[in-house]
């Protein structure tokens, strides 16, 4: 390879190992997650430089977008206290020492078995290019997760139903003072949102035949509802439209899977002339559950400001504090 | 385009990764949290900037996609650390230390 | 070097740095971004496995990197999901530390 | 010399200069003394910096689609980082409340270069 691809990589490969332990390291733990941030940012330039640009999508929404804001958020709810970590927050001590010496065992172990493999090994992805034909799209990665492997694709859905499910189940937080409505916050939302549902749109349609897809169309479209929720709060709480909304995803998916059951080839396994439209209708449903899963992992619960006793809307009448209310899962 | 293009591609992508490395001196250094946060910005503009690079690089257009949705994305950090957040001063000048470990008394 | 090797390599730092952090912090959040560098390592080692297929196949292993695509998903969730749990530790108990991390004195 | 090459090297020169910015937006938001006028420096790399390599590469793009492509991502960049920058620096003025920035070197004429 080209020296000056490689000076690149080192760079790069420097770069994101020094983030790393810096946001692992770093004591002030506002410092350390803006440290993860762009250790995200630089993590989908990793992804391009291994062939990987599906991944860099989906780290580039979520790595820059999600993942900071939810950490953001939960610093903020903590409070200057809560956010205080200690001085050398991996500060050597025996115990931890034992727990070091463990990761550096499982690091040489897995360094050992690094330099034992092959520089070069054909993988899967030879049948998996050739079964492309079948499969109803010519994006391999798209094919991979919607139907060579649409079981695991299946269950993630159902992962992330369970993980807004349990966020819904603890008792509401308090909400936090609201700063005064920003002209410009709203400027940015009345620019941005429209153009992140296109880009998402577009992904989804490209991911057919290019890196795309309903991840990272959801991963998009969850990022414009964040800031929706910044210029003018949502209320997301589990009201039977979110509720439905959110379990679409999983329904669409288990509808078609029961489908193809019944009427022949297996479950999950689709008809090569139909594919193509299968794939693209649970990929629709798929993306709007995960985008408004992820919007409401961000909102969360939250109890109205002034008179905590008092849910602020109907639809968070669950929310009473101080009563786990297992009526909210269902 | 001429073949000498691409190297030089490859040194402007390798040399903005240059100019992350240093917006992370600032990040590293504070002082207030607004600092960290518009070091940040900063990368977030150079990690799209090498995106487009790499794209001509390696004649791969899907990367420019990639760029666009850094390109959307840059500023929700941003703005959910303004609402929630918003800039402190710091509890230290020139933090070198710890700012808010201090009360820790670990 | 090769590609696959740097930037598996990198991928084994992380998951040592990610696993150590996890394990040995006391702060919840500081665990959680232990558990993300964690997460990171592994992605890393399997699209830098997927990336050895260059030069047998057209393009690399595509079923290593869905498998990645649907484990940054559910990370971020998994993410939410203890930072939620963090958080009502934290105005439950005023700690933002699991029970037996907490000494006398400390928040 | 080849239409191609005189293209090649202008569309370089774009990139090399656009180097230039983004080196003097890492250098400025390092060594300016105060976040203000490091907001001041960080414009400079988004705007311009951002602006002249996204110019280069339009040089060689090989369709219409790609050029929208390139100015849309650098008009959004110059969008969101001028809005983000708008929000902290409001955030820091209510931070430090009248005085416009806590630096001790004069905090008047560092305002009035960070605009």
């Amino acid at each position: 390879m080209a020296a000056e691809v490689q000076v690149f990589d080192a760079v790069l490969v420097v770069l994101l190992l020094w983030l790393g332990w810096r946001a692992l390291a770093s004591a002030d733990l506002f410092k350390a997650v803006v440290q993860f941030i762009v250790f995200g940012l630089l993590l989908s330039l990793a992804w391009v430089r291994l062939g990987a640009p599906d991944v860099a999508l989906a780290e580039a929404a979520i790595g820059a977008g999600l993942a900071g804001a939810l950490l953001l958020d939960t610093l903020a709810r903590l409070g200057r206290s809560g956010a205080a970590d200690e001085a050398r927050p991996l500060g050597l001590t025996p115990a931890r020492t034992g727990i070091a010496l463990a990761a550096l065992g499982l690091a040489a172990l897995l360094v050992a078995s690094a330099l034992a493999l092959p520089e070069r090994w054909p993988g899967l992805a030879e049948p998996a290019l050739q079964q492309l034909r079948a499969s109803g799209v010519s994006n391999p990665v798209t094919a991979t997760l919607l139907n060579y492997r649409a079981w695991d694709t299946l269950l993630e859905v159902g992962v992330l139903m369970l993980a807004v499910l349990g966020v819904w189940i603890l008792e509401a937080e308090p909400a936090l003072p609201r700063p005064a409505p920003d002209p410009m916050l709203g400027l940015l939302l009345r620019v941005l949102l429209p153009l992140t549902v296109i880009v998402a749109g577009y992904l989804l349609w490209v991911g057919a035949h290019a890196p795309g897809g309903a991840f990272q169309g959801a991963a998009l479209l969850a990022a414009g509802g964040v800031l929706w929720h910044l210029a003018r709060p949502l209320s997301l709480g589990p009201s039977p439209v979110v509720r439905a909304v959110v379990v679409l995803g999983f329904a669409v998916f288990l509808a078609v899977g029961v489908a193809t059951a019944v009427l022949g080839g297996g479950l999950l396994t689709f008809p090569p002339e139909h594919a193509g439209a299968i794939i693209l209708v649970i990929e629709a449903a798929a993306m709007l559950s995960i985008a408004l899963i992820m919007v409401a992992l961000f909102v969360g619960r939250e109890r109205a400001p002034s008179d905590a006793g008092i849910p602020d809307s109907a639809a968070d009448a669950s929310a009473v504090p101080g009563a786990p209310n297992p009526g909210a899962a269902p | 385009m001429p073949e000498w293009m691409t190297p030089a591609l490859w040194i402007a992508a390798a040399a903005v990764l240059g100019t992350i490395a240093l917006g992370l001196v600032r990040v590293e250094r504070g002082p207030s949290n607004g600092d960290r946060m518009l070091a940040a910005q900063l990368l977030g503009t150079g990690a799209v900037a090498v995106l487009l690079l790499l794209a001509r690089a390696t004649d791969a257009p899907a990367l420019l996609d990639v760029a666009l949705v850094l390109a959307l994305l840059a500023c929700v950090a941003g703005a959910v650390f303004v609402r929630r957040i918003g800039v402190q001063p710091p509890e230290r000048d020139e933090g070198r230390g710890p700012t808010r470990a201090t009360e820790d008394g670990s | 070097m090769s590609l696959a090797l740097l930037y598996g390599l990198a991928g084994i730092a992380l998951v040592a740095m990610g696993l150590y952090a996890a394990l040995a912090a006391r702060h919840v959040l500081r665990r959680l971004l232990g558990l993300n560098v964690l997460g990171s390592g592994v992605f890393m080692m399997l699209v830098a496995l997927a990336s050895r297929t260059t030069g047998i196949a057209t393009r690399p292993d595509p079923v290593p990197h869905a498998m990645v695509l649907t484990g940054i998903v559910v990370a971020v969730s998994a993410t939410a999901l203890g930072l939620a749990l963090l958080r009502r530790m934290h105005a439950h108990d005023g700690s933002p530390r699991l029970p037996e991390d907490r000494d006398a004195g400390s928040p | 010399m080849s239409g191609d090459d005189v293209r090649g090297a202008l569309s370089l020169l774009l990139i090399a200069a656009g180097m230039l910015f983004f080196l003097a937006g890492s250098v400025g938001v390092l060594r300016l003394p105060d976040l203000l006028s490091r907001l001041h420096a960080l414009t400079k790399a988004d705007n311009l910096g951002l602006g002249l390599v996204v110019l280069g590469l339009m040089l060689q793009a090989d369709d219409a689609f790609e050029v929208l492509r390139l100015l849309l991502v650098w008009l959004l960049v110059l969008f969101a980082s001028s809005v983000a920058c708008y929000l902290v620096a409001r955030s820091a003025l209510r931070a430090h409340g009248d005085a416009p920035t806590a630096a001790p070197e004069g905090p008047d004429e560092d305002t009035r270069d960070g605009r």
